[in-house]
């Protein structure tokens, strides 16, 4: 039977290994699996890569995972927002990796690793620094830049409900990098506030099909 | 010399937004143009992370945490929005769907490149969000900016020195003395606000620019 | 003010020139603009290019089109179904053309052209007869074929309900190729069975943005 | 020699599918296979047309036009199950999300080739589907066809001489006449039906086969 529920948080992230490549969703402060980041800064996992849109702000959520230098290199659009202290403070003394793209780029690189395909030509970032050493082409007059797929070993995600299956519902703009994400990662792992019996969720605005997840964890309350 | 405050520069250009365009407003300046819409034109916003129909600051105490804009402050939804993922949302971006991005600038040059992601200062952390696939992807680019910078340095000039964030993108720069068209032979004032005279713009402008058409 | 209704399917294809190429969303009878077809074929324009899944079967819909001599070539993944005999007796007189492609390469490209991207590698097809001609990759040690994005002047979808800024929700699996043909056309019209008020669709189970519709019909029952 | 029926050749495959898996059946005989599943194995079906949580055929005169499967027959969802559009259907196929496909064939090779979308004859209109998509995007691809043709000939060949629908992307062939694996070392026998003796396969086949492992 297909049940994916685990019943704790240490379940949830159990076998993430040091190294890892981690994705985790979340814009600003929006759908972010701030349990999932908490169980893991307390896991013992180091010299990970972090994949997300923001690198963290304030003493909350990523910002954590930095300032306990448990991170190696982060790949992101946006490092820098209010009270991104500590990745600044790595940054600066050069204790961290940076790997920048544009954010469409971001989202479609991991949208074409779930999906399966090779890579992709997109007009974003043709002619600016973030096209240096790539491969480019000009179709039917536009320039394009080729970008690969981005896969994780791992992507903690957060949605509004979830099923045993690992079906999820999220709410309003909590859905943002979560979806492509689930797609992308050996194993998706997905801290939801609700987990609901089996057809309570709206078929039609189920946002990520439980094929997609492996696990599913309830919040606890813990930050 | 007439220089408009940020808000009449925002008003400015939302006299230039038409009734039932899709819209994309940058952080910063940008997000003002709402504020000024004429009544009687509907526009519908977008937000680069997944929503169409942004709606006004919500009323304390009743903040969604997950409705946020690209600038993270808290939004609402209007009657008729909905919300996708960030990968729809970059699809609708980029594939020219949108009317109109409003987006800030650091630097335009005299052929539309449109720097506004990265200053020369190594130190800093560079991020680029979502400016790259707004300024290559929407129908139109309205940039509005200051004419100079804080210390009357011009900000459009032959060539921009900063890193850029799209070649060819611009249309048209709001500024505080003026409003500019990129044509296809150079950079034409259109509009010279209060008393500035042509002359007056193009000694703080670093490119040549084209008088207004007769 | 944004009102994207029309008044009849008349008014909805006008426009609609002799040489197009036109996209009709569904697949098999599901999800398929029955009415817009219809419409479509009695307003006169011919030498048309119809991007469909499959090629019509009986006497009803795209074999209409058909049977009519208005469809100069089809670009589709299964022309041949049960009852597709007015595709195979044009096919046989040598009196259509046929492109033929993987069902998900013709879905991804279609994305591709509504999403902005120049084209994407796709191990579908790879050392196969539909990968003739093509340029191919092998990345990471997989081949690879490049598809272009794919266009169309107008495409022609079905919605189950529609408000009148466009935005469109589906029934079950009525939702097919409808959304990705939506993103993909310079003009997008949709037939549905409903047109309900503004505020009435749930914002989380909008599958086409109102962004990617130019026309909204409701159904007249002509067919 | 013993030659199973399409639903004993449906009951065999059925067996080799595990409790928790996520199964595409292709048009024709591999949609049998659904109903021999062993009691208290959970397996979720998907459907090309966007649907994971395919159900059993509905009750007369209570069909919803739009819920077919990729063979446009009326179908159900279960509880559980939910929609999306053909680009996200192809996503999860291409991604390799699929445990196992089972797909018809007209003729698979030693080396795993399968050709099951086209024949030589020019006449006909080619179809392809989603074949190639689920040949080369699923963790598993199962193969479940008679072992000749209705004349006799072999189905599995040194090398197929139909056009291909994907290469090396079959694990396992489920015939008539026995189950064959393709290893790296080639087809393997890894069961016979009945009393088919490894010669009797062998004889009826194109290419040469390993015998069952001791």
């Amino acid at each position: 039977m297909i049940d994916k529920r685990v019943a704790s948080l240490g379940e949830a992230i159990a076998g993430i290994k040091s190294g890892d490549a981690v994705m985790i969703g979340g814009f600003g402060s929006s759908g972010i699996p701030f349990e999932l980041i908490e169980a893991l800064r307390l896991h013992g996992a180091d010299d990970l890569t972090i994949i997300s849109n923001n690198a963290g702000s304030h003493e909350i959520g990523i910002a954590t995972l930095l300032r306990d230098r448990l991170v190696r290199k982060v790949v992101c659009t946006y490092p820098r927002s209010q009270g991104s202290v500590w990745f600044e403070k790595l940054y600066e003394e050069g204790a961290i990796e940076l790997e920048l793209m544009p954010q469409g780029t971001f989202a479609e690189r991991m949208r074409a690793a779930g999906a399966g395909l090779g890579g992709f030509f997109t007009p974003t970032g043709y002619g600016t620094k973030l096209a240096d050493g790539k491969e480019t082409r000009e179709i039917d007059g536009v320039g394009y830049v080729l970008e690969p797929p981005l896969k994780a070993d791992v992507a903690l995600i957060k949605a509004h409900k979830a099923d045993k299956w690992g079906n999820l519902a999220y709410n309003t703009a909590g859905r943002n990098f979560n979806p492509v994400m689930a797609m992308a990662a050996d194993l998706t792992v997905a801290e939801v506030e609700h987990i609901v019996e089996l057809g309570e969720l709206d078929p039609e605005s189920v946002a990520t099909p439980g094929i997609f997840v492996d696990r599913v964890v309830a919040q606890e309350g813990i930050v | 010399m007439t220089r408009l405050e940020p808000a009449q520069m925002a008003e400015r250009l939302a006299q230039d937004i038409p009734d039932g365009s899709y819209v994309n407003l940058g952080i910063g300046m940008p997000v003002m143009v709402a504020n000024y819409v004429p009544e009687g034109r509907e526009v519908i916003y977008h937000s680069e992370n997944g929503i169409l129909g942004v709606g006004p600051t919500p009323e304390p105490g009743t903040e969604d945490p997950d409705l946020i804009n690209a600038a993270k402050q808290y939004v609402t939804l209007i009657k008729g929005g909905c919300y996708f993922d960030t990968a729809d949302s970059f699809a609708m971006m980029r594939g020219g769907h949108l009317d109109i991005a409003v987006l800030g600038g650091f630097q335009v040059s005299a052929d539309g490149n449109l720097a506004n992601w990265a200053t020369d200062n190594e130190k800093y952390p560079p991020a680029v969000g979502g400016a790259m696939d707004l300024s290559v992807g929407a129908k139109t680019v309205y940039v509005l900016m200051r004419h100079t910078t804080k210390d009357g340095e011009p900000k459009i000039l032959d060539t921009c020195t900063y890193p850029l964030t799209g070649t060819g993108v611009v249309s048209r720069i709001y500024t505080d003395l003026a409003v500019i068209e990129i044509t296809e032979n150079g950079p034409r004032v259109v509009e010279l606000f209060g008393d500035n005279s042509f002359e007056d713009v193009q000694a703080v402008t670093g490119t040549r620019l084209l008088p207004p058409a007769a």
